[in-house]
């Protein structure tokens, strides 16, 4: 594709996602864009792209996930690069098979013969009482499934940077972004990042905080204040779930020697528990603490504004579980 | 029995509820541009003549599953409002203790099995609800609502078939309100109408004006009797009108905005039949109004009133 | 083209494309009972009509999409018995390197883009390929072969509505064959025939034999030519049978086991057919069966004597 | 319900789970069973069943998992117990939305108004050669999902006992059996197992090995191999996954010490990382090693029989993976 020219200015993350779009669908005919009320752009990703690009290239679908996400594979499959937005992430649920046993099967069970690129854009998180149906963080259920990438930016960088790698990879790519980072600012700088990239800021010496999208927001904040008491954090922004960057995950480690790992998702089988057991696994000689974990319990996201408080962790807990780590 | 009889019988019931929904919704909207109402709120202001057409025919112990706009079902199937208010604005009090909200207001033992999230997600528990209720004996029903858009969810033809070959007592409402979020649904649905796709499964379907309470009793009343005399499911397809946008405070992102068309009022539409059939319909319309605004602005109260739930109880009910 | 004449000119194909799939599967059957075919294989012995007659209309460049129950399509999309049989046993020249076995031949280079061991799993797939061909101007066509167990998925029916919107070139085939698994598909299927279910999507929607050749192939014919020239999706139900059980072995469990009827071969038909139309079809059957079962035999010997694949190819091909 | 009688005799897997059920529905009238050729008993839990109770309990369904699970959770809401046998578990991500945004949400969502005894059982495993879509064990999956019990019974005895134990609770419930034990023999004995045991066999000293299912016996086979060499390992036959037996896993490891986690899942975000994370988190200080962990690669299952085998861990693997743990 022609070279890229990042948006100079400040941007918002749900518009640095659309940026990015609409970047590859001008570098690119084959990029073709669907999904329910994707031409309002309800969600942000798609917002104002069927302005430039007309209902020809940006579709809006009958609430038929299993049959769009499915139509995605094939087209994909045949020869276009289809970016499906499924709204709240956990509507794909209802298209699971379509993701999990078709995008992320077919090349395989055909002995490479044929590729899926193919990008699925959904919200994932929190945004303030939407309930067990519209709140969660599946990203685990997408690494388990197999055969997909997964990336998840917390910032508009991330968010520019890693749609554009998600949209030009020939593999089948879950983009998710957070609903209440939508209108989180920054800037995009010309450094891109990339599938398997991983963002480290602030670099610290005793402890490490891994986290993803709204999470590592809260972990930049932890850190800050911990600073304060003389504690240096650092944080890995695991933005890239698959592949994840084992690489950086573990020079950290050997660096602090130990390590939180927070995330918004369900505890049970989730990133937390994959980056905790990989760093017992692979960095067992360096630690100098036993590995914690922050995650959702597993109980859905209720409604109340103060229960949804209660089960998603906060910058205190991050901040309290870091000073342990390093205290005991 | 005739249109003059049935509205003698039962328009004040039916006046009654249509306007506690209207102004039950009416201030969720205030609540919501003030901000005190936090989430997601779809209303179904328009929409009061197909929940309570239907749901006037349902019986106790009949269940209903329903959707995220659902407030107007709840309410047609008997649940308070203080309650209801109290679950939207997640305080203790609520019908699930806060921790369901707008989208998710359900009352178990009122037969409000509940509302969901997912479009589609509730239609085929229904047909299970259903099959319980004919293998146990109960002799009640089970009425599946959803809308046109979820009309276009492969969920939905399977339950129509499955129901169909299990001959469960199930009515399959759809209330097309003509919008899929923000798509004119007509433009996300090829073939014909709605109904003629449960057609195809041998039920018994039909289209009826939704804003017509009596047409739509009348039609709900056919088929549940059938159903309750091991009939078999039906479907009625009530064509109504959604007065508000797909849910409160889209006017932020969704330019460029229009306000929906707004078709005669399914309220004043009743109001003025009772009149043609002879009742001081104006007289009960206002006496109607004075009590539901007043019935609405103390349950709002009430639930105002409300503590949040105990944080312990977000950790709760996961598992029986 | 009159009967006579399309039979001169393309029976003889016809008749040796289905005595190579019968022939091909008789192989199989023999291998999974004597153990060297590991793993489900579910064979479609006395479907070959359909296969044929369907792909009989394609070109270089169209895509099938394809099910568990696929060896026919395969065949008839002309793949090579060889390289088929090593994929079905393992083998590392297997058209999918012996990563996918029976229930997943396919070529892509080939057109035959994927058979899916999701029932319905491969539907929208070919909805997908078809909208890819459309807007890149490729002039070709996708067909989704299914059956009529799967036409009680929701996806089909989502993929219907899709199509019909879309108005890409698709063509819809049910492989009928009376059967889900061990169930009679009527049991659980509700309503008129399965074509119906498509009509009301406003697809052009028939059904034929399936098991006459020239039938198949003139709906196909017809579809497609339409489908090419932007007319749009198609639904082609395809009334055939199942000779075999559901997969090779089953009488292990599968009690009481009952041999399905054998309605007149479609072999046999087809020869018939080309005798009634002045040719030497019992000369040419007993060529052509010689040929193929020569062809399958030199096809199963190289294949077995290929070399399974490296252990290293497991881990390769997840990702581009 | 009714006391119980064991079976006494030596009971093959399947059949054991379909006299768990038969044993159910004789004490229950309100336990029905449904799903794909229930009747026939295609994948075996279900065979037999239709003789005894007709076709008005056991219930041949179309191909619609979605609305056949979708039924089974309301008829669960409704009074009944149903017993929904899904084929292969893998067939389970076509109604996935059924099982985790519905019967996995819908009790907490409503405050506990309702309950949803439902149970779904499922194959889950490789036979052998039925490639990617009929071979995976997806239980990281409906654990990740949340709201589910879910078990992996690996010999008769708990096939018998956890599919009454799942038929008789309240909570739906996923019961996971390996095609490739379905015919496994040995004997049930009236001690019962129940939702959250564990069963530990043989006992050991040097280190813990953690798995279920197929990977239970191959772990049995390593740890006799290894008495031979002097090394005593403890074999954790984790057959409850929800409840997770974490009290079992810890007492274990704080005794030995050392520990292999074996998963025939994929790799990220698994069983054996849920596992593994804990032990990192809660048994920090009684490992002497780090924790190894054997699972399917991020790959699907590859039809040829060499293939399958190369990425499945075998009883080699484990017993060398023991060794490493003890001998280092
Ligand atoms: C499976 C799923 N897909 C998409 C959505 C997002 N969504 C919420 S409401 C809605 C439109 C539903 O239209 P309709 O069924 O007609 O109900 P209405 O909003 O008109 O009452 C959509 C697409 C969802 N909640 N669930
Ligand atoms: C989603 C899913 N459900 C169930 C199965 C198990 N299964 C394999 S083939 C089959 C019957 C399919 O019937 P039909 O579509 O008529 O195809 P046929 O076998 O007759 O060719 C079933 C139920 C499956 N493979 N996928
Ligand atoms: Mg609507
Ligand atoms: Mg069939």
């Amino acid at each position: 594709m022609s070279a890229v020219e990042a948006p100079s200015q400040a941007k918002r993350l749900a518009p640095a996602l659309a940026d990015a779009i609409s970047q590859c669908m001008r570098d690119d005919p084959r990029v073709i864009v669907w999904g329910e009320d994707v031409r309002i752009g309800v969600m942000g990703p798609t917002r104002g792209l069927a302005d430039e690009f007309g209902p020809e290239r940006v579709v809006d679908c009958p609430i038929s996930e299993a049959a769009f996400v499915g139509a995605a594979v094939g087209a994909a499959v045949g020869g276009l690069r289809p970016v499906v937005d499924i709204m709240f992430s956990s509507f794909a649920y209802v298209a699971f098979d379509q993701l999990a046993n078709q995008a992320g099967r077919l090349r395989y069970m055909t002995g490479g013969q044929l590729a899926v690129p193919l990008v699925v854009v959904g919200s994932a998180g929190a945004a303030g009482s939407n309930a067990a149906q519209h709140s969660e963080v599946p990203s685990a259920l997408f690494l388990q499934a197999g055969g997909l990438r997964v990336v998840f930016p917390s910032t508009p960088h991330q968010a520019f940077w890693l749609m554009r790698a998600a949209v030009e990879s020939d593999d089948p790519v879950v983009v998710l972004h957070h609903p209440a980072l939508a209108a989180a600012r920054g800037s995009v700088t010309p450094e891109p990042l990339g599938l398997g990239d991983a963002q480290v800021d602030p670099v610290g010496t005793d402890v490490s905080v891994f986290a993803t999208g709204m999470m590592a927001h809260r972990a930049r904040a932890a850190a800050r204040s911990l600073e304060a008491e003389g504690i240096s954090v650092e944080v890995v922004d695991v933005c890239s779930l698959s592949p994840m960057p084992w690489d950086v995950i573990l020079a950290s480690v050997e660096k602090t020697g130990r390590a939180v790992v927070v995330d918004e998702g369900r505890l049970t089988c989730s990133v937390a528990s994959e980056i905790a057991a990989g760093l017992a696994e692979r960095a067992f000689g360096a630690l100098r603490t036993g590995i914690r974990r922050l995650a959702v319990p597993d109980v859905p996201i209720p409604f109340a504004p103060n229960l949804e408080q209660a089960v998603i962790p906060g910058e205190d807990d991050i901040a309290t579980a870091a000073r342990e780590a390093v205290r005991g | 029995m005739s249109r003059e009889s049935v509205l003698r019988e039962r328009g004040a019931d039916w006046l009654r509820t249509m306007v506690r929904i209207r102004r039950f919704e009416e201030k969720l909207a205030e609540l919501h541009r003030s901000g005190e109402l936090v989430g997601v709120v779809h209303l179904s202001i328009g929409q009061e003549a197909t929940a309570v057409g239907i749901c006037s025919s349902l019986r106790p112990g009949d269940q209903i599953t329903s959707t995220h706009r659902g407030h107007h079902h709840m309410l047609a199937r008997g649940l308070e409002p203080r309650r209801m208010y109290a679950e939207i604005l997640g305080r203790a009090g609520g019908y699930c203790g806060g921790k369901g909200g707008s989208m998710h207001v359900s009352s178990f033992s009122e037969g409000a099995v509940g509302a969901n999230g997912i479009v589609g997600g509730g239609i085929a528990h229904a047909v299970g609800l259903a099959l319980a209720a004919q293998k146990l004996g109960k002799g009640s029903v089970a009425v599946a609502f959803f809308g046109d858009g979820a009309a276009n969810q492969g969920v939905l033809f399977e339950s129509l078939n499955l129901a169909a070959l299990w001959q469960v007592p199930v009515l399959f409402v759809c209330e097309n309100n003509g919008y899929t979020e923000f798509t004119p649904t007509d433009a996300v649905t090829a073939g014909g109408s709605i109904f003629a796709r449960a057609a195809i499964f041998g039920l018994p379907a039909e289209a009826v004006d939704g804003d017509d309470v009596i047409a739509v009793h009348r039609a709900a009343d056919e088929a549940l009797a059938r159903a309750r005399n091991g009939g078999g499911p039906a479907f009625i397809e009530c064509r109504t009108n959604r007065w508000r946008g797909h849910h409160e405070g889209e006017e932020s992102y969704a330019r460029p905005y229009r306000e929906p068309p707004r078709p005669p009022d399914p309220l004043d539409r009743l109001e003025q039949a009772m009149a043609g059939a002879g009742l001081d319909a104006a007289q009960l319309r206002s006496t109607i109004e004075l009590e539901e605004r007043a019935l609405v602005a103390e349950s709002l109260a009430a639930a105002r009133a409300e503590p949040e739930p105990e944080t312990s109880r977000a950790f709760e009910d996961v598992f029986a």
